[in-house]
């Protein structure tokens, strides 16, 4: 059953080499992310009921268990959404001559292989091919980082593929390193398998290990854009057409974000303490809220400032894994659902902004609320939410971190922390809010939403974070509950 | 009347306004039946809460716990728990909110057409209900969610008429600076959180030790002092509340700043306790400041609206003196002063709910009618508007402190309260609260002179502008509205005990000590101070010895002076031919010796130019005068711009483009962290 | 019942006295300057004939232009009845008003007033309200931080617990405090009731007049009671200083009818020489330019608050008298 | 025999420095070969070992894959990027040579000393040959910084690569042969995909000198 999450997206790209009409694409991969979707939710069910789903063939690589179905669901979501989106997207660009059939093909293909990178890095027991699969994630994502193929975008994505290659090797190095502290630990057919390193965390080589994670840190940091190792960030979100942005921010983060979880949990077990990771995670937290925090302030195109606020909340996470106890365990698991779902709603919005007045620089624009009375609102709101007002479901989670930072008795990085979030707000605010209102000088834009279905989405995404803020189901907290308790190894 | 009955009241008035609210967005088309419909709904669940809340007063002490929808988040109650202090805010607002309702059926109007009346109406009522759930809410984190909620919707009312540019820049500026103030909020619950592990607003504060305790008073005076409008963070409040529509203007300057208010009695005196003097000193001393130079500023307004905002500034300088008096009385264990000092600050900040919002409902109706919110345009409107007129004329008296309305009685109780603190032994304290007093005497004579102003300028006189020539009377509701408002003015300001009544139940719960017996009489209001005989007034014998020397004054004057014969004719002009609206005093002219005696508050600056023709004989000469607010200037601009140069520099050194640099911070990461790791 | 005698006592004697006050204070300053000047009687006349006149009513003016007067008026004898001309005849129980009460009433009086100023359009009125409100609001702190001193010391705000406290206390003017608040109620008797150095009752040029300005259109009845008004404001701050500070009553030995009326003599005397030693002042000060003013009432305020620091440098208390 | 690797990884940090001291593009590729050549040449002893000690052969395929794909292929695909790509010649490098061979000096020094001592490694018999290959690593990603051109950032990466998988080999000997081959296509793709982009900037920016790509900041 699992096994077709990792099939459908290959069948779907074989398909799309076979079809011919742009219909086709559109439909194949509806269907294609759809399905998938309907795989995925169930599984979250099994999970919550068995704690884990295994299945024995090939060397029983495929693991789900509630970590994984966490940040898995979170990208069959999006993803399916993206895809919706996308629909209306090609079609008006290919209405205004900028595509034409190959490119969206190749767009599509590009977006079932990125995710089904995504699927395998998640769904995978082997920290080695889980290291492949992120990589595979950058090789696959690249031309849609550079989709419209201009200079800026080939910058971006220059700077993308070497940045996160070269980051993710380091990562490499850093899982040698593992391997290494595990040798004479493990016997050979569970080696690397993390669930092994788990349970005999107590017994690997802690000084390796520790040097493990510095590289791990490091690597799977640059992909999760972790300060000073952010810097591809802005560039590929601002370059990538809208959904693949939402793609980026809302679900590649995680994955790599994920990574660093599983890892921090071996090395935090058998170090016996969350001293030594949590400090360097607060560190490069910190740093990356600092920076996002100050650049946000004056930043002229929103894409870019959303990606960087998207800088900003994986370092929130980071801090909150950093902590390490049950409280902020809990918070940042929480966080990166509501992060993932309003940053991807923002940026889906801005795919309709960038759509309709066809700049990002934020002082052009006019009249947004009167434009596009849809997505605009959920455009307002969305900051709202990004910047952690409630009732929006980030507020909660924000919180919660700060709740359990509070309780560590640091005051200092929690009083921090809560100043750097206004100074966020408050970039924001100055920065975006003016571009709501007013009307727009040129008047041969007529007001109207273009992208229905889109919009639909972005209204529905807009529906959830606002309930999730008061009201989280109760599967999904049970589910964070026990991630947790695996994270933290108990 | 058990509380059960109470309960039941509160939460069909809560029902109700989701009601309302859900209502207008469903009428959204059809505007009059959408104003008339909510605003009704308003009415009617604002008298049921006003009911409720009286009920609770008079009725026993004790808590009344409703709870909400149950959230499945950990750390989250919603849960509402009212005590006599929250009853009396909540009455309060219900009062406020029928008033404002009745006079926005009216008001509203001229949106017709033109604006989304349902999304208004929507805003407006919600923006209610947040403020209830900020007076009951009975959990920290609640508390905070409710208060974000509703600097939240005010944000968008204050923005509703955003496509005017001032607008919009009031409205970013109000919800950053009240979005910071939260901040401090918030950090100080995590305080108390990290300590109590809850955030039950009602549970004990005995586990947190002293200098967290001070910490956090810090931090809520800064929070709450910046929603309050306090000097000096009050720069967004004369923006946010002239930029709103005015019925919401009056909610705004009426209860919303008060909620801060409430937030310092209930988290400082209630929860943490008063635990130092100074708390209670800080509190004079930026009590002081804000009333005196909130004042000052307002008389330099030529904007209605602003004028009143700054008003706002002043008044709630005064109630934080009266609070500030409480807290040093209870640091010092003097119970009955400060409960004394208590009623006097919440009375004042009922009589400001009142006159304020009724000043703000007067603007409006100001601008309904002429359409400009400027004093230098108006003028002779007592003759087109006189009820209006007379209205505004009760509400200026009673905001200037003057007998017989209800601005008197509370500031007679802060003095009073004052007076009988003041003794030998603390000179410290001793010579801020003289200061207190002079303050408050100085405050009092300026806005007095203040409102003046405002009513001489805009309401007597000659027109100052054509259009406003001819305009007519607002509509009945809306002076119904505010007519509710002036009576109760005068109401409370000649029989006070009926609210002090109330108000002492708040004290009684806070504080254990009910000074009600020792402030007695009908018509003698009298206070019983430090067991010496009491001091009594009685602005009811006041009223009626008006009424009867007047009565006298005619008599004699009948007597004495034969029948009344009276002649109309124009204003002496000095023999020119015809006096007209440019030669009155302009509210520029009439504010100018207080401006320039006051010339270290305003910076004034005076700029005149002859334009065309000789030197002797210039076309037209422009005159223009400026005074501007030296915290703008000389605190908040710069850092503002400080810290946006630093942002830009320092984005373009960090993120500059080059793909070496970003490859060269990686490794200096690797490198820095590996040494990192030899020496741990 | 004593409070109805009380009150009648309080009219009559504020009501028949006030003009008195005026034309002493003239008359002296005319001698002082070798003139004969008008009699002391002159404002009896001259109120009893503009009752008499008819009245020219400004046509730009509204309602407030007319109650204006009578509200200044009926004020000013409302605060009378707070301020006891002889503390033997107030009732048992203390009146019910005190010092605050009574400068919130005069602020009634004076806001119809300056309202009024402004009311009738014309250019001198405004200029007589903006000063007016200028100088009260400058005059409000030292009367209000005075009084509360004076209070303090006599442990009440009600002014004949004042009065009768500071009987108690034998001759207060010894104590440097009273000596210090009674040259700020002089300072503050000559803003608040329009006499040189501040403005010159009897100017009429544009430039100087602060309190004429605004009764500028007044004529007639109206006039009339403004006029009172004002001597009656004038009289009660007087009374204010002369029986708070100077009290007498104590030194009558017995009581009943015979006592008030000597009481009341004596009253009578202080006042007169107090009207001299204002006219003393007028004489010897010159007028201030507008914005010296604020000098003055620094000055006041300076001797009120100085006269706090001594009370409580004396320690306090309500027994560092006797 | 642990000296002969010992000898070997030595080489192999050796050619990396050889790699830095070059000038030409030409020379980047040819040092980046001979490289790959030795590296082979570890595997292939090594896949002996395993095969006549344990009898596995995954070793020696992963030597094979080595040979044709790091020692032939890429370098060919290489070539022909550079000979597609009009090539201006300019000094390609930001410091000059001798500190660069310093500072990759002073890199190995630092790598020795911040991993030796990790008892993890250093009680192990083959530190020297993980401290070289890390080295390598190291010189590899200063290499990418030194250098403006793309294929010389390529280069970089293929080299960063090797370092990394000699230190899997050295270390662990070799990781589970699913991971490396997985490492390999990963590899190959990304040169590939490197090897279009190369392309697509020059004819966009009419150079492949990666500092003219500086649009994007701020």
């Amino acid at each position: 059953m699992g096994f077709l999450l990792l099939v459908i997206p290959l069948i779907s790209v074989l398909l799309f080499f076979l079809v011919k009409k742009r219909l086709f694409l559109h439909v194949i991969s509806l269907t294609a992310s759809g399905l998938m979707m309907m795989i995925a939710l169930p599984l979250a069910g099994d999970v919550i009921a068995k704690g884990t789903v295994e299945y024995a063939h090939y060397g029983g690589f495929f693991y789900l268990d509630s970590l994984s179905i966490i940040v898995l669901d979170i990208v069959l979501l999006i993803g399916f959404f993206a895809a919706i989106y996308s629909v209306q997207y090609l079609e008006v660009d290919v209405r205004r001559g900028k595509l034409d059939f190959g490119k969206v093909r190749l767009y599509y293909i590009l977006m079932q292989l990125f995710l089904f990178t995504m699927i395998l890095a998640l769904t995978v027991k082997n920290m080695g091919i889980m290291w492949i699969a992120i990589e595979a994630t950058t090789l696959a994502s690249v031309f849609l980082v550079g989709f419209h193929n201009d200079r800026y975008a080939l910058e971006a994505a220059w700077k993308y593929v070497i940045i996160c290659s070269v980051g993710i090797a380091v990562a490499m190095l850093g899982i040698i390193f593992l391997h290494l502290s595990s040798i004479g630990v493990l016997e050979s057919r569970e080696l690397l398998q993390w669930t092994a390193l788990m349970e005999n965390a107590g017994r690997l080589n802690d000084s390796t290990a520790r040097l493990a994670f510095i590289f791990i840190l490091v690597g799977f940091g640059t992909k999760a854009g972790l300060a000073p190792m952010h810097t591809w960030l802005p560039d590929a979100h601002s370059q990538a057409p809208a959904p693949i942005s939402a793609l980026l921010s809302g679900v590649l983060l995680n994955s790599a974000m994920y990574g660093i979880i599983r890892m921090a949990a071996v090395v935090n077990k058998s170090l016996g303490s969350s001293i030594y990771t949590g400090r360097l995670l607060m560190a490069m937290g910190m740093l990356s809220i600092v920076i996002a925090a100050v650049f946000i302030l004056t930043q002229k195109d929103y894409k870019r400032l959303l990606a960087y606020s998207s800088i900003e909340h994986m370092g929130i996470i980071a801090v909150a894994i950093g902590f390490f106890t049950p409280l902020s365990l809990f918070g940042g698991l929480l966080h990166m659902i509501n992060h993932s779902l309003t940053k991807s709603m923002l940026f889906l919005c801005s795919g309709s902004l960038l759509q309709k007045f066809e700049t990002k620089q934020i002082p052009r624009i006019k009249g947004v609320l009167k434009m596009l009375p849809f997505s605009g609102t959920a455009f307002l709101f969305g900051l709202f939410a990004i910047a952690g007002m409630p009732p929006f479901s980030v507020f909660a989670s924000e919180l919660g971190i700060l709740m359990s930072v509070f309780n560590e008795g640091s005051y200092i990085i929690g009083a921090v922390l809560a100043i750097l979030f206004v100074i966020v707000f408050a970039g924001i605010a100055t920065a975006m809010f003016r571009i709501f209102y007013g009307s727009n000088e040129n008047k041969d834009l007529e007001p109207g939403e273009e992208n229905i279905p889109g919009t639909l989405i972005i209204m529905t995404l807009l529906v959830i974070i606002g309930i999730t803020g008061l009201w989280m189901p109760d599967p999904i907290i049970e589910l964070i509950h026990q991630a947790q308790s695996i994270i933290s190894g108990v | 009347m058990g509380a059960l009955q109470i309960e039941n009241y509160i939460q069909m008035s809560v029902l109700l306004f989701t009601i309302g609210a859900l209502a207008a967005l469903a009428l959204g088309k059809r505007d009059r039946l959408c104003n008339l419909v909510s605003n009704g709904i308003c009415i009617a669940s604002g008298l049921l809460l006003m009911v409720a809340s009286v009920m609770k007063l008079l009725g026993a002490s004790g808590l009344i716990q409703i709870g909400l929808l149950r959230s499945t988040l950990p750390f989250l109650a919603l849960e509402m728990k009212i005590d006599n202090l929250s009853a009396l805010f909540l009455m309060v607002l219900s009062v406020l909110v029928v008033c404002v309702s009745i006079y926005s059926i009216g008001y509203i109007s001229h949106y017709y057409g033109k604006r989304k009346v349902g999304l208004f109406n929507f805003l407006y009522i919600t923006f209610i209900l947040s403020m209830i759930f900020v007076f009951t809410s009975s959990n920290a984190v609640f508390f905070y969610i409710a208060w974000e909620a509703m600097s939240l919707l005010s944000y968008f009312l204050v923005i509703f008429e955003s496509e005017r540019m001032e607008n919009q820049r009031a409205g970013t500026l109000y919800i950053v600076m009240t979005h910071i103030a939260t901040a401090f909020l918030l950090i100080g619950f995590m305080i108390i959180y990290s300590y109590t592990k809850s955030f039950d607003l009602f549970g004990s504060s005995d586990a947190i030790p002293d200098t967290a305790k001070n910490i956090i008073f810090i931090l809520f005076v800064l929070g709450f002092g910046t929603k309050a409008g306090a000097i000096p963070v009050h720069i967004w409040l004369p923006y946010a509340h002239p930029a709103a529509p005015s019925n919401v203007s009056a909610l705004m300057s009426g209860i919303m700043i008060k909620t801060a208010i409430y937030g310092l009695i209930r988290f400082v005196l209630d929860f943490l306790g008063v635990q130092h003097v100074w708390w209670g000193a800080l509190l004079i001393g930026v009590g002081i400041v804000s009333a005196v130079l909130g004042v000052a500023y307002a008389l330099m307004e030529q904007d209605i609206k602003r004028l009143l905002a700054y008003s706002s500034v002043e008044n709630i300088g005064i109630i934080l003196i009266g609070l500030g008096v409480s807290f040093t009385a209870l640091a010092q264990g003097n119970e009955t002063v400060g409960a004394l000092a208590l009623i006097a600050s919440t009375l004042h900040a009922v009589n400001h709910t009142f006159f304020k919002g009724g000043l703000f409902l007067g603007a409006g109706s100001v601008h309904y009618a002429t359409g400009t919110k400027d004093i230098e345009k108006l003028g002779g409107l007592i003759k087109s508007m006189p009820i209006t007129a007379l209205l505004v004329l009760c509400f200026s008296l009673a905001i200037s402190a003057i007998v017989p309305f209800n601005g008197f009685i509370s500031e007679w109780l802060t003095y009073q309260s004052i007076f009988a603190y003041i003794s030998p032994g603390q000179p410290g304290t001793n010579i801020l609260f003289i200061l207190a007093v002079a303050a408050l005497g100085l405050a009092g004579a300026l806005a007095a002179a203040c409102f003046v102003k405002l009513f001489g300028i805009s309401f007597l006189g000659l027109p100052r502008s054509e259009e406003i020539s001819h305009v007519e009377e607002v509509p009945v509701v809306m002076n119904a509205g505010m007519g509710i408002l002036a009576a109760l003015c005068l109401l409370l300001g000649t029989f006070p005990l009926v609210i002090i009544r109330l108000i002492d139940g708040v004290a009684g719960e806070l504080i254990g000590r009910s000074v009600f017996d020792q402030l007695q009489g009908g018509f003698v209001i009298t206070w019983y101070s430090m067991d010496l005989t009491g001091t009594a007034i009685s602005p009811f014998e006041i009223l009626i010895a008006l009424g009867v020397l007047t009565l006298l004054a005619l008599l004699a004057i009948r007597v004495y002076g034969g029948k009344y014969i009276e002649r109309k004719y124009g204003t002496w002009d000095c023999g020119f031919e015809g006096i007209n609206s440019r030669m009155q005093y302009t509210a520029t002219g009439f504010s100018k010796p207080v401006k320039i005696v006051f010339r270290i508050l305003f910076r004034p600056s005076r700029k005149t130019e002859a334009i065309g023709g000789t030197d002797y004989y210039p076309d037209r000469i422009e005159y223009k005068v400026a005074s501007e607010s030296i915290f703008e200037k000389y605190v908040y601009l710069p850092a503002y711009s400080r810290v946006r140069t630093f942002s830009r520099k320092a984005k373009f050194l960090v993120q500059t483009g080059s793909i070496h640099n970003y490859l060269i911070y990686i490794f200096i990461t690797i490198l820095v962290l590996m040494a990192y790791n030899r020496f741990v | 019942m004593s409070y109805i005698i009380y009150i009648i006592i309080q009219i009559l004697t504020i009501v028949l006295t006030a003009p008195l006050v005026n034309g002493i204070i003239k008359k002296a300053k005319a001698l002082s300057q070798k003139r004969t000047g008008p009699p002391v009687f002159q404002m009896y006349y001259d109120l009893y004939k503009l009752i008499r006149k008819g009245t020219v009513v400004s046509d730009v003016s509204s309602w407030i232009y007319k109650a204006a007067p009578y509200v200044v008026f009926s004020t000013a004898l409302a605060a009378a009845l707070l301020v006891p001309v002889s503390t033997l005849v107030t009732p048992a129980n203390s009146i019910p008003g005190d010092f605050i009460l009574m400068v919130s009433v005069f602020a009634l009086g004076r806001f119809f007033m300056m309202a009024a100023g402004l009311d009738t359009g014309s250019t001198f009125g405004g200029m007589g309200s903006s000063r007016e409100a200028m100088i009260s609001s400058l005059a409000e702190p030292s009367i209000l931080v005075c009084l509360f001193t004076a209070g303090l010391i006599s442990g009440s705000t009600s002014l004949d617990r004042m009065m009768t406290f500071m009987q108690g206390t034998g001759t207060p003017l010894t104590h440097p405090a009273t000596v210090l608040l009674f040259l700020a109620l002089l300072s503050i008797i000559m803003m608040e009731t329009a006499r040189i150095p501040v403005d010159d009752p009897a100017t009429h040029l544009e430039l100087t007049m602060v309190h004429e300005a605004m009764l500028l259109e007044y004529s007639g009845r109206h006039l009339a009671l403004m006029e009172y008004g004002a001597a009656i404001k004038q009289l009660v701050f007087m009374t204010l200083l002369v029986n708070l500070l100077v009290p007498h009553d104590q030194i009558i030995g017995f009581a009943g009818a015979g006592a008030v009326v000597l009481s009341l003599l004596i009253y009578l005397l202080k006042v007169i020489l107090l009207a001299v030693l204002i006219a003393l002042v007028e004489i010897n000060t010159v007028k201030f330019r507008l914005f010296s003013i604020p000098n003055l009432a620094a000055l006041s305020f300076i001797l009120s608050f100085l006269a706090f620091l001594q009370y409580f440098l004396m320690g306090g208390g309500h027994v560092w008298f006797v | 025999m642990s000296g002969l690797f010992d000898t070997l990884s030595v080489i192999i940090l050796l050619t990396s420095f050889v790699l830095v001291a070059n000038k030409r593009i030409k020379s980047y590729i040819k040092t980046f070969r001979i490289q790959s050549a030795f590296i082979a040449l570890a595997a292939g002893i090594m896949g002996i070992q395993s095969i006549t000690s344990e009898g596995r052969i995954d070793v020696l395929v992963v030597c094979f894959v080595i040979v044709v794909l790091k020692v032939i292929y890429i370098p060919k695909l290489l070539n022909r990027t550079y000979s597609g790509v009009e090539y201006k010649v300019e000094k390609d490098f930001i410091l000059n040579i001798p500190i660069l061979v310093l500072i990759c000096c002073g890199l190995v020094v630092f790598t020795h000393f911040c991993i030796a001592s990790i008892d993890g490694i250093s009680q192990g018999y083959n530190d020297l040959q993980i401290i070289n290959s890390v080295s390598v690593v190291m010189i590899g990603l200063f290499f990418m910084i030194s250098r403006k051109k793309a294929i010389g950032q390529i280069i970089g990466f293929l080299v960063l690569e090797n370092g990394i998988f000699i230190t899997a080999m050295f270390a662990t000997d070799g990781m589970p042969f699913i991971v490396d081959m997985g490492i390999f296509i990963d590899m190959l793709t990304a040169v590939m995909i490197m090897g279009i982009m190369v392309y697509q900037i020059s004819d966009k920016f009419d150079t492949i000198n990666i500092d003219k790509l500086n649009k994007l900041k701020g």
